[in-house]
């Protein structure tokens, strides 16, 4: 497996909505080397504030040489890069962290919620390429639907048809995917790809683990290096001990981490 | 390009000669083994890996990191894989990089510095020991060793009688005085100091009214720092006479030449390797460059080379 | 607008009340007046005004400032127009004002401070004395009156011992152990401490080989020493039981609830000054709308509410 | 006197050489107090790198409405600036400092060297609004052509007429502005204004000290607060001692200075 650390010029810049955007990048590095699941630490800025890299997944990579990345301004660095411009050049460093993994024989189901939808749109596109038989089913859920609407428009653009949920209604079901996923008639043997805010993560795996269904769920956390340097990245295990969300993840089996249950 | 150009970067630190200045700060470097896609580990002047203790240690709980103005902050907590896997797991790659290999140790009381001290002793591929002298002494009451000078020298003393390699002795700067601490490490027969390690500092989210890090309290570093650093380094530079190796935000060759001039006689890159993993190397071509353009005959020239006003 | 919400950002530093928590610091807001294009003097908790000494002082050669990452060094060398003319020219401006003055105080030895106090003592409009301790101390061979526990509370027994208002003993964070010092002067009668004065810092320009700034080593502020501000008003809070006023990278209301929640009473903002004259009264604004916000009886429920894991 | 502390908006930028670029910017409230040798002090962005403002000369007010800064880019602030777009705001603390003080009746000789040209074209706009008898003689030196032309056109707008002197002879006198103060047939009474790098500054003063003839300067140091509160921009007085140039100068008659004479 290899990484960059590349000067990727930015060929394309959209916004979504108000605060969610979509840059494309070129490096045929990193986009012909890209998995689902995996991210790069991309540096927001050429100054020391903010300092460090900030993790995105890889959302989307097209013709092996570009790659795109979803992303929402919550602060500093994810409002420098909405700030950028075409033509210009962001230093990234990736293709980083494990992928997810799939079973074309399985019955697959990707749950996403708000910005975890990004590595979903790649991970659903790589099973619509190699397991023709079965597409797989696909949860996805947000706020409300002016966020969520474009985000599965990707989806539907690839053909893949998208159960959506809305926390106001706005968009397909009014609640959360689990209210969606209680209702669907889940193989035992479905293999479920999750990506999300931890207490939909949480949700998911409580779910999953009462179905007996395997899941898997990509971790967010702090990260300072993406490369298994810094060991700041930690998710508990379950076993006791930590994992790194950078190089031991940040996709996981949900059953070997330690959630937190209130 | 630069790789092309010839230039004097070689400096000593006690015995062991090192083709340039340029080395990676403990736990910020991995075991070297992370950063072979983007670096010629070859290149760089020497590398030391992340701190090793006598047993295995998981370290702190998350959140372990958290950005500040220019900084983070980090407590990790040590987590390593303890001496016995670090010879048997880490150090088979180390062995086979053509680069000299700082194995950072440390401990909870003098004994567990020896011992670990004397596991290492011997062991192919070691260029010399950095004793991290930071951490809590367990013994008396969690007062770090390394604001104590009898203290200091103790474990000092304790890890060069084990070691037959350099034993450079890494200072806190959390302390009235660096200086003398690093006098008694020197009097206490350190081949060299290492400084600055982190500030103490500490980050509070006021949404959560929470601490940032589990730890409450953390290690700051990055540029934040770095006038500190040059600061502690020039006091120290003067006031021994063993080699100090400057730390504390550095991130390009200009910085690499501050420290130098301020005394340092290598320097290590920290934090700056998590945002650049090829800083260390570039700022081994920045000195290549700076040297062949400013027509010295050595970098060693620049060494304590401040002109005071 | 903000003006027109209702909170109650009352808080006490000994017998002095303050109508809210934000100061500005020392060195930072000159003699106020310079301010008064920008600012609403009278909104302010306090202000504290530039350090003061016996006799005039001219300060240090140029270059006396300079940028470092996320802050400033700064080597003024307390420049001011001593003590007499300070009562006769500056505090007649500030006693038109309707804001509590704090007079930062400074010597070169005890007797020095001692007179100074004596100097101000009912002098009109004088809310507080502020004795910075971060000075060194000329007979003792320059070490200075911060750094040893008996001299600043022999500074702080005869500061107290002149003067009719509370006495706040600023504490220098260049110490191994900050709260030794914060309790020494607890015990000789300090009514309050404020803490952090700056870090010792050292700046090179590479291109010239010659510090920064013509002292050579200077004071850092700003941004980048926050952490480390944060983590010292912690443990002291912790560790004495008369109000803590925290310093330090200061910039806005969400800073100041980070130093509440740490265990401060009260707040003084610095370097941010400079970046934005109005960060002062634009602080106040944010804390009368936090407490609005949240509901807060007063904003002294936030002192100390740090939530542990 | 007042000064302000205003979001200002950018209504022009324009780019004078590779390096050097002038802003416009509308603030009623500055240019119409301005006076010419007054600074503004300006933040290049909202981080916190740099931290500090950076003081600029305001080069030119038109109409009490809008006011001019020309910069070169020599280190992160000013690049800061130069990556600007029109209809950005930038805050802006001004008008700062003494002014130059002129005299009708009295010849003037206006003398500047590189960035130090800036405050010059506000003075001789100035002049020429208040002394119709007597335009100023005016002086300009840089590096070379391409670095003063764009400057000089400036002047000539207004119908100022220049005497020009570049280091590599590349526009007007080969040489230094001395060289041409050497020439001038300048009246005793003569008062020189001038701005520009120290080594020019100090060769000025000395000429006019020689021909007992005033000469007042603008000094620039490193200055954090630019409103006479952090006391770092100290210049050395030849009675001794020193005064800050931002509150006391920028502007100073030069004789007052303690100037390094190698
Ligand atoms: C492996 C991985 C993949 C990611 N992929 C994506 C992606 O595809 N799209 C996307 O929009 N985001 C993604 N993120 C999150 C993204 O990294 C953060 O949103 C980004 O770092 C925020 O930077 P900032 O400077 O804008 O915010 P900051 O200024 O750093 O933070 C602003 C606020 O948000 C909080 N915050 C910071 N990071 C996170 C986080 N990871 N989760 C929740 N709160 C946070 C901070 O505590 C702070 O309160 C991913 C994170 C990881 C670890
Ligand atoms: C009263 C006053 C008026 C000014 N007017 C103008 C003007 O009209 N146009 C203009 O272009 N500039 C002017 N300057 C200078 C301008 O302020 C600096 O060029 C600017 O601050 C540089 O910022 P930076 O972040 O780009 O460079 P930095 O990153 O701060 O510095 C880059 C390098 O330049 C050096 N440097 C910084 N400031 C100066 C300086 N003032 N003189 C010489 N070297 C310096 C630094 O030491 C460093 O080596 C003025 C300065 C003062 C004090
Ligand atoms: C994440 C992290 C982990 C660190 N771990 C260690 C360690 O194990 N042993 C040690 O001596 N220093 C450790 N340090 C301190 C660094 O080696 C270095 O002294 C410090 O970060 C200052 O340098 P910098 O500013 O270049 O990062 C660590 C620093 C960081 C940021
Ligand atoms: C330019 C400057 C001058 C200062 N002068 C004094 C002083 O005279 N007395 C004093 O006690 N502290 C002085 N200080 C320290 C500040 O009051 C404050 O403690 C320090 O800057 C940290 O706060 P900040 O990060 O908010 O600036 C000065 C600081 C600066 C930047
Ligand atoms: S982010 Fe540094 S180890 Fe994972
Ligand atoms: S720049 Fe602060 S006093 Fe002049």
């Amino acid at each position: 497996m290899s990484q960059f650390q590349e000067k990727t010029e930015i060929t394309r810049i959209e916004r979504l909505t108000p605060d969610v955007f979509r840059i494309t990048l070129e490096s045929s590095e990193i986009a012909s080397r890209a998995r689902p699941g995996q991210f790069v630490m991309v540096r927001t800025g050429d100054g020391k504030d903010p300092l460090l890299r900030r993790p995105f997944s890889i959302s989307q990579t097209s013709s092996g040489k570009y790659f795109q990345i979803l992303f929402k301004v919550i602060g500093r660095g994810t409002s420098m890069l909405a700030h950028c411009r075409e033509g210009e050049y962001l230093s990234i460093l990736g293709p980083l962290g494990s992928g997810f993994t799939f079973d074309c024989k399985a019955d697959n189901c990707l749950v996403g919620g708000g910005m975890g939808i990004a590595p979903l749109l790649f991970l659903g596109k790589s099973m619509l390429r190699n397991c023709t038989l079965k597409p797989p089913t696909i949860v996805l859920g947000a706020r409300n639907k002016e966020e969520l609407a474009p985000l599965i428009k990707d989806f539907k653009e690839l053909g893949l048809s998208v159960y959506p949920a809305t926390d106001d209604g706005s968009l397909g079901t009014h609640g959360l995917v689990t209210d969606i996923l209680k209702g669907l008639d889940l193989a035992p043997t479905c293999k479920m790809s999750v990506c999300g805010p931890t207490p939909m993560m949480t949700a998911v795996h409580l779910f999953c683990k009462k179905k007996e269904i395997s899941c898997q769920v990509s971790m967010e956390t702090a990260m300072a290096c993406g490369m298994g340097a810094c060991l700041g990245c930690i998710v508990p295990l379950a076993k006791g001990g930590y994992a790194h969300a950078c190089s031991d993840g940040p996709v996981f089996d949900a059953k070997e981490l330690l959630w937190q249950v209130r | 390009m630069a790789s092309s150009l010839k230039a004097d970067l070689r400096v000593s630190i006690g015995s062991l000669k090192l083709k340039n200045p340029v080395m990676t700060a403990s736990g910020t470097f991995g075991y070297a083994k992370e950063f072979e896609p983007y670096v010629n580990l070859h290149r760089l002047g020497a590398v030391v890996v992340k701190g090793i203790s006598l047993e295995p240690r998981a370290g702190n709980p998350p959140p372990r990191i958290v950005e500040t103005s220019c900084g983070m902050l980090n407590a990790i907590g040590l987590e390593n894989v303890g001496v016995e896997r670090f010879v048997k797991e880490k150090m088979v790659f180390l062995q086979d990089v053509n680069v000299p290999v700082f194995v950072n140790i440390l401990g909870d009381s003098i004994d567990e510095y020896r011992v670990i001290a004397k596991r290492l002793k011997d062991v192919p591929g070691i260029a010399g020991i950095e004793v991290n002298i930071s951490c809590p002494n367990v013994k008396k009451g969690g007062v770090a060793f390394g604001t104590i000078p009898e203290m200091a020298a103790l474990v000092t003393a304790a890890v060069k009688e084990e070691s037959s390699v350099p034993v450079v002795v890494k200072l806190s700067p959390n302390v009235s005085d660096i200086t003398v601490i690093a006098r008694a490490v020197e009097d206490a027969g350190a081949d060299a100091v290492s400084l600055i390690n982190t500030l103490i500092g500490m980050a509070i989210d006021h949404k959560s009214r929470r601490p940032c890090i589990a730890n409450v309290i953390g290690g700051l570093s990055g540029p934040a720092i770095k006038p500190v650093a040059l600061r502690m380094v020039y006091q120290v530079a003067q006031a021994v006479s063993i080699p100090v190796i400057g730390i504390g935000g550095i991130e390009t060759y200009e910085d690499v030449l501050e420290f130098m001039l301020a005394g340092a006689t290598a320097v290590q890159i920290g934090t700056a390797n998590f945002i650049n993993p090829r800083a260390s190397e570039e700022a081994v071509e920045g000195l290549t460059r700076y040297v062949v353009d400013e027509k010295l005959s050595s970098i060693r020239d620049v060494i304590g080379g401040l002109i005071l006003p």
